[in-house]
Formats: structure tokens, C-alpha cells, sequence
């Protein structure tokens, strides 16, 4: 089909522009998808995502919503039951716990529970970085890994934006898809014209790299490339892409090689990722390493709203720098 | 295309309101379904108490015509969300009691083969998205179903149902705003039993749910819940809305939860005249003697469907109990899905959508 | 005892409406408020375009009347959850200028010290729960202060505001039916300013939610809310209302946002003839106009208050811009308390609570 | 005061019967408590904790409430605000998903955000192992520690069931107390009458050892208890007893005494509070580890109803003595 023909000529895209495209081509491809949320017709969402979408799809399938989240995954929920394939808008991820409910004990059991597999993408603007304050910057993903039944992603690059989308709207599955606002604009990269598929569950070796993994995801991916390159250190950077599921296989292969690993997310810290991921290689990687499993996160603190408290709560580039020498100097 | 043609037919009987009202069979099947809920639900008490039945046990009792009444309007291709008192909406659209009983029990041969329990089911092959416990979730659930035959064009309902003590909830409240503005093709059936758990009416709201209705934008009627034919009446009015593109309407029905809340309940906060007073209006006695009464069935008919309901109950007891326990293996399986699959349709036995 | 005496004359003048009037000065201080408002945010957009303003910018453009009438008829002693179009009751309740604007840009003399921003802050020494972000929230945060009143019997409201929009939220119905059924002593504000961020009311609701007060079981009542004493009068009894132990109000303010959702906002999805047909309605203007022809004041005077509430917010602006920002230490500070305070009085400038 | 002076005598009741006395020792003592929830007055409570107390203190302190959660917890926080100290009771904890918002983003971050204190107790009856099913059988306190600004208890035993709660009733924070259904009427012991405060953020030591550390809370405790004794072998069990604050400096101590560390919950594994202390560890004592630090939890599953289904998903005592085996072999 035509996507697949063109799939080999690239553009240089946006993330943000990567993510429109990606769902432009699915509701194109399938009458079945559609956008569901707040502001996301006329006004083309908060952040410009569905921009257009309602001269081109019309407002059934790119469904302005009231203040409601629980109504908006519930009611996708129910539609893709009947065969639609929602895509849930949050305007900022934070608003995920007011639809919480419904996305983890409806969406998430159903197929479990009663074999009714729920084809649903929960879009989820995340992240800090620019003064959003305790409410617009959260970072929820380690909420879905502690709540069976929910498939999370989360892109760092232009063409995994993309990619993931695409395959988060195909999976008959309820998939959180984390897209991080501070890489909206500021990441730019080659992203293959129409079809692009990224399988969910594969980890991407950013950089390759003996003497140290740092596995990290979204916004912490950039982070770990700068510091690898300032450092000139042999760094291998893992960018985890899926989270759930999650692709222990790269992350075991990567710290058997190097025996040394640092877990960097902009998350706060207790019980989150990057605590899973240690957990795991500590569990199967013990013989292998030759320090300690290290991680750099927020601290356990709501993120702050002026710069200098917002800086001092996430992970900086001198903080990842540090944190990889200290691993690489153990 | 079986599609087109159920809707085709659908929307063409729409057309003929002759078509829409109950025959002799319609009643008696009517009453058959009320009475299988009821032999159903007393036989899973007994299988509780005889410790058969893990975990805890609730039962619709005294709401038979509730469920029984508003499910039978619904044609094949319309959904439900079925909630914890409406067996006997499982019942009309084919679950049979053996796989009711059997869920309860936890074993494979139950609807959900041991990985949910109580009324906490629903068959995807017959049209259902069974409840979660949370209330009242399904109603969004339903919403959604309502929405995406709205935007295929396609003359099809969504059904459900819940307390009147979830309509407190917030979640109700999205679901009812929601389907006002986009004038969803759902029907909702708000179970007044007078207690939520044990809390009473005064206790869930200021002022009757039902009034909320219009502010939602939609009708918001009030029927008996212990009659049967009313419940029908006011639902199939509340589905033709809903086919015809003219959005929801919520049914508030009047009734009373005749057992406690769980089988665990002993319901010391229900006022024993209250239950004696209730018990006079039982919702399968009072149709039994309408059909006698109003419709010429003779007593040795109507005790018929009865003696053949237990029997059935019975035969199905002994089915269930020899269903075995589930592998074990299957506790770590399906929490994903490899692929969509289409819901199935029900079972649609009122005579207006033509033999079954 | 500074508690029981303030609810002793409370008391004592709610059995006394004589007191409960407007004297030429709580006009001016009506009126000194807005304006004060108004310029406080054309300030504040101007520091957000220089780029002083971290984030993102909210203002009340032609809101004023609502927050200012509103928040004017409480004691000092009552408790407010203001939220982001609401200004003028930080500025009622005694939060001066400087610290909203510090507040904005960040810095440490900031309501917040900078661990919120924009609209997210409210003073506990003021007797104000600032709002979370989520929406509407504090509706049942107001209930709950309202049910500490209730239950330790003291003749003290709380009041809290929302958009038209936020009705559409679970949290606003369990917050009306909560407050309904205990008959919270609790006042709430509905600014319907026609969008929520782009959403018109035809997507936010298919009835004005107004309708809906009557079915929480208490009185929802409409007032033009670009007239600042339209809502002080419609505040006023519902406070009184709720002291006299009579339960909530819901009061719908008709108004419109003049400005974009926030600074970045185009307001591409809003018709012109809209936006200039509510300038005509512009609160301050009609009070000022008002204050002359009706008052007796001279337009020297409105003039005077006018310069005087400039020249005001100009020497907060240097403070605050003055202002450091916070030690970063102070990010990883705070998340947890070490003991509880009791929430500060606010101020209350309407001569019924005698002089402040 | 009273409290105090018989604290010293003790009696011996269930772990249901000490959180009942807790609460009500505190509301004697205190009539800003209050106890606000769904079927807890004229009813008693789901599990009868509050049985009678409608007539002790009245229905104005022991509020039977709407169904509703947000509005529990939200009602809770502003007339906590206002001087007041609700006990919130969920019917379980599995409904505390309908009132997340509230939760994690009014109650969690109102004192860091606003200095303002919200002394607000959360009773969360949790945990499986009775058919309970998918939504009777939840344990989330992963998520609360996701969440900055809760503080999160998990009582195992009688005489902490009331010493933390009425710890968790006078702190001024939300504090979350997860007491597991299980352990209701099954455990018993010793309490102390009256007053009996057990800190927030101290673990117990629950049983001796130098070989190994089982790190346990809630209803794992009995479970590393039991399998200790069967084993015979020198086994240290680890009560956490608080979640949040962590008694990072007990779990430290104890592994580097004893070099090996198994952490045991109920709750499934990804980013559960296991990943946590196990990522702790690593970080901390790894020089001290002869073993890789290891994890017995529930799988990512919901927990589903029929008993071999549950007894497969849920840790059993064979797999407890399984993993104590693997690991002093190690
Ligand atoms: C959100 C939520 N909170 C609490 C419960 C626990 N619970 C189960 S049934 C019930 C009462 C429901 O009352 P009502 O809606 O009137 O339905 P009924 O059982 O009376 O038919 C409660 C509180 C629940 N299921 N969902
Ligand atoms: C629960 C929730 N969802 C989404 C948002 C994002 N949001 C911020 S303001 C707003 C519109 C609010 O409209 P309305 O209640 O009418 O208040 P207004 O801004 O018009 O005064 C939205 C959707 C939010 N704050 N809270
Ligand atoms: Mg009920
Ligand atoms: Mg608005």
C-alpha cells in the first residue's frame, strides 16, 4: 500500500510534528481511529497535536470532550469494544488521575477478566522542565507498570514517535504513550514518510559504548547522549522505548557487557522505573557487575515551579555527567 | 452483512410500532425469565452456604422484573453493561444458568472460567461488557458503545444499569453529561432498592436522581420496578428514542433489595415492616396472577413454568458442580490480547425481532 | 476567644440586616478592587511578555465583578478556595500586589515561594486554600472546611469558584451532592465566561448547569456577573444563607473572558461581535459610570481610585521585581510538615464587619 | 494521663480488634477525629471496624458518606485544613483509584506547594488470598510511593496495627494505612492497652538471624515468619512496617550482616516497593552482597478469583521457603 511505498523517503520533523503525522496516517489508513479530549477540535490541543484534524477528519473523529477524563477513557473504552480505536488526549499526562479509575480497572482487567481486549492509546503529555509547576510536569509511567495490563511507551526520538504511535494504535491493548513537552519542539530528526512501525518492546542502543550502560528513556535519553559525548567516555546509552513491556533482554545483554550501569529518568524516584530496572539487573545480572547499580531521578518531591527549584529537583547534564564518572572512575 | 441485514430489519420494524407490542409468549417468557433468575439466585445462595461458592455472594432478589423487563426489548445487535442485581438481563440474552452458577464457583465451565467471580461477569459472545466493581463505571462503558453506533450510523442501543446509591458517584454524573450533549443512543435503568450497602436514600442525595434527568438534557421517567410489563413498556419507549437518534433517557425504577447487601449482610438497618410491606409486592407473584388474571393463562401454566424453571435450575446445579477448578497455568495468561475480536450478539427472544 | 467573640457578633448582626448594606466607602473599595485586579494582570502580562514570567499566563479580563462582589460580603474569619480567574478575591482577602506578581515571576516573596506558579497559589495566612490545577477540585475542599464549621456548630462559611466548564467534571457533582445532603454552610461561584480553555458550553453541557442546584436539593440562582453588586447582593444572601444553617447556593455568574484560556491563546475559535459586544458590558466601566450617576461620586473621584490603584500596583511591581529568587535548597523542602497551623484570617473590608 | 498510665498492661487481640481500638482511643481522647467513610456507620464498616462507634461518638463523627471517594478524601482535606482530623475509610483499598486525584494531587502536595498541613489518615483494607477477585484484592502502595507527600504504613501485627495508627492519626501529613484483610481475624497478639504509639518509619526486626534477610511487610511477615521456622535455618525477617518513611538504615544494617537479601510482597512486581528496597541495596551494600538480591512477589496479573487461580498468582509459603533455599545456597 502507498504508506509502504513511500516508506523509505525521510523528513526531518519535529517530535511534536512526528506524533501528529503518525496519527494523520492511522486515521487516514483506519476509519475506525479516532481522537478523543479537551481542545483538541478547534483549538487543535493544547499543544497543536490534532492541529487541523477537524477541517480534515471532521469533529466525530476528533471528538471535543467536556472536563471529564474518567468520561473520556471510559467512553473509549466502550468504543473500542464496539470496534473504534480511540486515541485518549490528557492535555497535561497529570490529569491521568482524575480518568484513573477507569484506565486502571476497567481498560487495563478487561481482557483478563473477560477476554474483550480494549484497543485504546492514552496520549500523555509529560514531563517538566519549563515552569509547568507540580501540576503540569509529572511524570506517571511507573503508576501503569504497577497496574497489569497497561502496555507503556515512551518515545525519546522524532521517528520512534512515531513509530510507537503507530503501533500503540494498532495493539489490541490500552497503551499509556508518554510524549515528553520538553521534546516537543526542541527534538528534531529523520522520521520515514508515511508507514513507520516501531515493535513495542524493543529497547534502541543510542550509542555504543564498553565501560558503562545508562539506560534511560524520554527526555533522560538526550541527557545521557550529551553527557556520553562531553565525557568522550566509550558510553553505551540504551534507550528503553517500551517500558511494558520491557525489553529485559537489551538491558541484561548491554550490563553483561559493560558490568556497570546507571538508570537515569526524570521520574521521582521511590518505586519508580528506574528502581524496576535495577531490581531486575541486581537480580540477573549480579555476577556481571563491577559496581553498583546507580540512579540518577527527581527526588521525592512534587516538581517545583520556579526555575532554580524546578533545576534543582531534575536530573541536570552536570548531574548525569557526575553520575557517570563516579560509576566510570568505581 | 448478517449486519445490514439485523439493522435493515431493525429499522424497518422501527417503522411498524404494530410490531411492538407483547404476545401471549412474550408474557410467559417474560415470567420464565424472572422466575430462572430467582431459582437461579437461590440455588447459588444454597452452593454459598454449603461453602461452594468462594469469596462472598449477592443476589437481585424482589428486582427480578428490572432486568428481565428492560433486556427483553433489546434486539441481537444492541449491548448491555449488566450490573450485580440483573441476572436476569443474562439470562434473556443466553447465558445459561450453568455457567452462572459455575462462575460463582470459580470454576472453568463459569463465564469468566475463574478469573472474576460473583456478578462481576459478562459474555462478550452475547453482546456483554461485564461490570467491574467500581461504580458505576459501566455506565461510561456503555456511553462508548452508544457512541460508536452513533457514529456508524447504525440503529443500535446501549443498556444499563445501576443503583440509585452510585448515581452519587462522579463517574455518573460524566456518563449522563456526556450522552446528553452527543444524544447517545443508551438506555439507562437506575435501580432505586432504597439502600446502597446499608446506607439509605436520605444519605445519597438531597433530591430524587431522577430529577437530574432533564438537566442532562434527556427524559427521566419513573416506573414500578416490581412490575414487569411497566419496566418493559418504559424501556422499549426509552430504546425506540434511543434507535430512532433521539438520545437517552434514564428509567428510575422503584423497588427494594428484598436480601442484604452480600449474603454476609444482615441487614439490621432495614426496618422489618419495610421488608414485610415490600414482600406483598414481589414482582413474580404479582405477574403470576396477571397472567391468570389479565392474560388467560390458566394456574397449572403458569405453576408449569415454574416446575420446569426449577427443574432446569437443577439440571444446570449439577452441571456446574462438575465443571472442574481451573488449570492453575491460567492465572499468568491473557492479561493481554493478541488481537480484537467483534462482541457476539444476544439473545433477543421478545417476538418482535422474530424467531431466535 | 478571639474565635467565639468574632462568631458572637457575627451572630449578633445577622439578626440585624440593617447592617447588611452598601456604604458609600465598601462602593469605592467595590470598585478599588476591581480595578486593582485588572491592573495587577495587564502588569502581569506585561512582565510575561518581557519574559519575566516563567510557564505560562492566566488572567479574569472582564471577570473582575465576580471574585471582588463575591469574596466582599465574607468575615475575616470565613475561608475561601479562589481559583484562576479570581484575582480580585486574593485581593480582598489582603494579598497585596507585590506577592501575586512575585508569585508569577517565581521569586521567593511570592505567595508560594516560588514552588507554585501563575493562578496555583492562595494564602493560608488569609484563610485561603489555593487551588490545585485540577478542575474542580476545591469544590469539595470548600465542602469540606464548610463540614469542620458545621460540625463544631461556629456561624462561619466557606465560598469557592468554578468555571462553567468544570461542571462538567465527577468531582462538581460529589461536591453539589455532598454539600446538599448536610447542607454545608458553603457558597459556590459558577463564572460562566462561555468556554472552557476553546469549549463552548454546547460541548460542555446540553442544560445550564444552574438548572442543576435545585436537584442537589438547595437554590441555584442566575445573576448578571459583570455587575459587581448584583453578585455581592446574590453572595451576600447565600452567605447569610449558609450562617443561618440553610445549606449552599449555587450562584451562575454570566460573564466572558476577554482574553485567550491563557497568554498563548489566539482565541481563534471565538467570534469577534462576541468579544465586542461584552466589552460594552465591561464591569469596571459599568461601576465607574455607575458610581457617578448613581452615588454621587464625582468623576474625580473614580478618576482618583483609578490613578491611585496604577500608582499602587507600580510599586509592587518594583518589589517584586526586587524580589530574589528562591535558594534551590529549598526544592527538596517542605513535602512533608512537621506540625498543623491553623489557616490566618482573612481581611474583610465590607463595613458590616466593622473597621479592619 | 490515663492512656499512658495503663499503657503497661496488655491484652491479646485480633490485628481487626487493634485498629478498632486505636481509633477509638484516639477519638476519646481527641474530638477533632472523625471517622468519614462509605457504610461505616449504622453498618459498622464493611469489615465492622466501626461497629457501634455511630452510637459512641455519633453520626456527625462517624460519617456514612455517599458513594463516593473523591468526595471522602477531598471533603477530608479541606476539614482537615480547618482543624479537624478525618480517618477516611476506603471500603477497600481497591476504590482508592476513584479518589486517586484527590489523593496524590490536593492532599499529597498541598503542604510542600502552600504550607499548609493536611493531617488526613487513609484506611485502605487490601490484599488478597480470601476470592476477593480482580477488585477486592489490590495492593497499592507502590503507587502512594510514586506519589511525594504520602507517607504509607502496612502494619503486620496487632500491637503495630494500633501503635501506627494512632501514630499515623496525630501526624500532621496524609499518611495511607494499608491494613491487609487477611490478617484481620487470622493474626492475634499481645497489645498494649491505652496509649501505644509505634513511630512512623521504623522497621522491626521480627526475627534473628545472620544468614539471610527476609525484608517483608503486611502479610508477608507471617508468611517469612513461618517459613524461617519450617526451614530451621538462621534466618533475619525484616518487618518494614512503614513504606514511607523507609527505614533505609534497618534494611542496611541488617544486609550487611547477613550479605543476602530476599524482599516479599503480595503486590506484583514491576516497579513494586521490592524494586525499591532491592534497588536500594544494590546501591548501598553492594561490596556487602555474596547473592544477588532477590524478590518473591505476585506476578503483573490482576488477581483473579477462583482459589488455584489466586493461590498461583499470590506468593505462597512453598515459594517463600523456596526463595530462602535458592538463596542460602547461593
Ligand atoms: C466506587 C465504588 N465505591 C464503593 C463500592 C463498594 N460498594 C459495592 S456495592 C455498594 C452499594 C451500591 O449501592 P447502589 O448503587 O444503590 O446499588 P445496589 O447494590 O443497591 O443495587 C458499595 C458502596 C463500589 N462498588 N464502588
Ligand atoms: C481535571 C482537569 N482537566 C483538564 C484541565 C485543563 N484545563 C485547565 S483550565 C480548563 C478549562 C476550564 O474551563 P472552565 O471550568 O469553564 O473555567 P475557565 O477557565 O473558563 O474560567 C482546562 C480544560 C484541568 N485544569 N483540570
Ligand atoms: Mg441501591
Ligand atoms: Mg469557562
Amino acid at each position: 500500500m502507498s504508506a509502504t511505498a513511500t516508506a523509505s523517503a525521510t523528513n526531518e520533523v519535529t517530535y511534536l510534528q512526528a506524533i501528529s503525522d503518525a496519527l494523520r496516517h492511522e486515521m487516514a489508513r483506519d476509519p475506525s481511529v479516532l481522537c478523543i479530549g479537551e481542545d483538541i477540535g478547534a483549538f487543535g490541543g493544547a499543544f497543536k497535536v490534532t492541529d487541523g484534524f477537524v477541517e480534515e477528519f471532521g469533529a466525530e473523529r476528533c471528538l471535543d470532550t467536556p472536563l471529564a477524563e474518567s468520561a473520556i477513557i471510559g467512553t473509549a473504552v466502550g468504543a473500542a469494544a464496539e470496534g473504534l480505536r480511540p486515541v485518549c488526549e490528557m492535555q497535561f499526562a497529570d490529569f491521568i488521575s482524575c480518568g484513573f479509575d477507569q484506565l486502571v480497572n476497567v481498560a487495563a482487567k478487561l481482557h483478563y477478566r473477560q477476554g474483550i481486549a480494549v484497543p485504546i492509546v492514552i496520549r500523555l503529555p509529560s514531563g517538566g522542565g519549563f515552569s509547568g509547576g507540580p501540576f503540569h510536569s509529572q511524570n506517571p509511567e511507573a503508576w501503569f507498570l504497577q497496574t497489569p495490563g497497561l502496555k507503556v511507551v515512551t518515545p525519546a526520538t522524532a521517528a520512534d514517535a512515531k513509530g510507537l504511535l503507530i503501533s500503540a494504535i494498532r495493539d489490541p491493548n490500552p497503551v499509556c504513550y508518554l510524549e515528553h513537552k520538553g521534546l516537543y519542539r526542541h527534538v528534531k530528526g529523520e522520521v520515514p514518510e508515511g508507514e513507520h512501525i516501531v515493535p513495542l518492546g524493543e529497547a534502541r542502543i543510542a550509542r555504543k559504548g564498553t565501560e558503562l550502560t545508562v539506560i534511560a528513556y524520554g527526555s533522560s535519553v538526550h541527557l545521557a547522549m550529551q553527557a556520553a559525548e562531553e565525557l568522550g567516555e566509550d558510553i553505551e546509552v540504551l534507550d528503553l522505548r517500551s517500558l511494558c513491556p520491557l525489553d529485559r533482554e537489551a538491558i541484561l545483554t548491554s550490563v553483561r557487557k559493560t558490568s556497570k550501569a546507571l538508570i537515569a529518568h526524570e521520574a521521582t524516584r521511590s518505586c519508580g522505573v528506574g528502581a524496576e530496572v535495577a531490581a531486575l539487573i541486581s537480580e540477573e545480572a549480579f555476577e556481571d557487575l563491577d559496581a553498583p547499580v546507580r540512579r540518577l531521578t527527581a527526588p521525592d518531591v512534587p516538581i517545583p515551579f520556579s526555575p532554580p527549584l524546578e533545576q534543582a529537583a531534575l536530573p541536570q547534564l552536570d548531574d548525569m555527567k557526575e553520575a557517570c564518572r563516579e560509576l566510570l572512575a568505581y | 452483512m448478517e449486519t445490514s441485514d439485523a439493522s435493515a430489519v431493525a429499522d424497518q420494524r422501527i417503522r411498524d410500532p404494530a410490531h411492538m407490542s407483547l404476545t401471549r409468549e412474550d408474557r410467559a417468557n417474560l415470567f420464565r425469565h424472572m422466575v430462572m433468575m430467582r431459582d437461579c439466585e437461590e440455588r447459588a445462595l444454597t452452593l454459598y452456604k454449603q461453602g461452594k461458592v468462594p469469596g462472598s455472594f449477592y443476589d437481585g432478589r424482589g428486582q427480578e422484573a428490572i432486568s428481565v423487563g428492560a433486556a427483553f426489548v433489546l434486539g441481537p445487535r444492541d449491548r448491555m453493561c449488566i450490573l450485580h442485581r440483573d441476572l436476569g438481563a443474562h439470562l434473556v440474552r443466553g447465558v445459561t444458568p450453568d455457567r452462572y452458577l459455575a462462575n460463582y464457583m470459580g470454576r472453568a465451565g463459569g463465564v469468566t472460567g475463574g478469573k472474576d467471580g460473583n456478578m462481576h461477569f459478562g459474555d462478550r459472545r452475547l453482546g456483554c461488557v461485564g461490570m467491574v466493581s467500581m461504580l458505576p463505571d459501566m455506565a461510561l462503558v456503555a456511553g462508548g458503545m452508544a457512541l460508536a453506533f452513533k457514529t456508524r450510523r447504525e440503529p443500535r442501543v446501549a443498556m444499563t444499569f445501576f443503583g440509585e446509591g452510585s448515581t452519587a458517584n462522579g463517574q455518573w454524573h460524566e456518563a449522563m453529561n456526556f450522552a446528553g450533549i452527543h444524544r447517545l443512543p443508551v438506555v439507562f435503568l437506575l435501580e432505586n432498592n432504597r439502600f446502597a450497602y446499608s446506607t439509605p436514600n436520605e444519605l445519597e442525595f438531597a433530591v430524587d436522581p431522577v430529577e437530574r434527568a432533564h438537566t442532562y438534557g434527556f427524559p427521566g421517567v419513573n416506573v414500578d420496578g416490581n412490575d414487569v410489563e411497566a419496566v418493559f413498556w418504559a424501556a422499549r419507549e426509552a430504546a425506540e428514542r434511543a434507535r430512532g437518534g433521539n438520545g437517552p433517557t434514564l428509567i428510575e425504577c422503584q423497588t427494594m433489595r428484598m436480601h442484604g447487601h452480600g449474603a454476609h449482610d444482615d441487614m439490621r438497618y432495614v426496618p422489618p415492616e419495610m421488608l414485610e410491606e415490600w414482600e406483598r409486592r414481589d414482582p413474580i407473584d404479582r405477574y403470576a396472577e396477571r397472567l391468570v388474571a389479565d392474560y388467560g393463562f390458566s394456574t397449572d401454566e403458569v405453576e408449569g413454568i415454574r416446575s420446569e424453571a426449577r427443574a432446569q435450575v437443577e439440571e444446570c446445579a449439577a452441571k456446574a458442580l462438575d465443571s472442574p477448578l481451573p488449570d492453575p497455568r491460567l492465572a499468568t495468561e491473557g492479561v493481554f490480547a493478541d488481537a480484537w475480536e467483534p462482541l457476539g450478539d444476544g439473545q433477543a427472544p421478545w417476538s418482535y425481532w422474530g424467531p431466535s
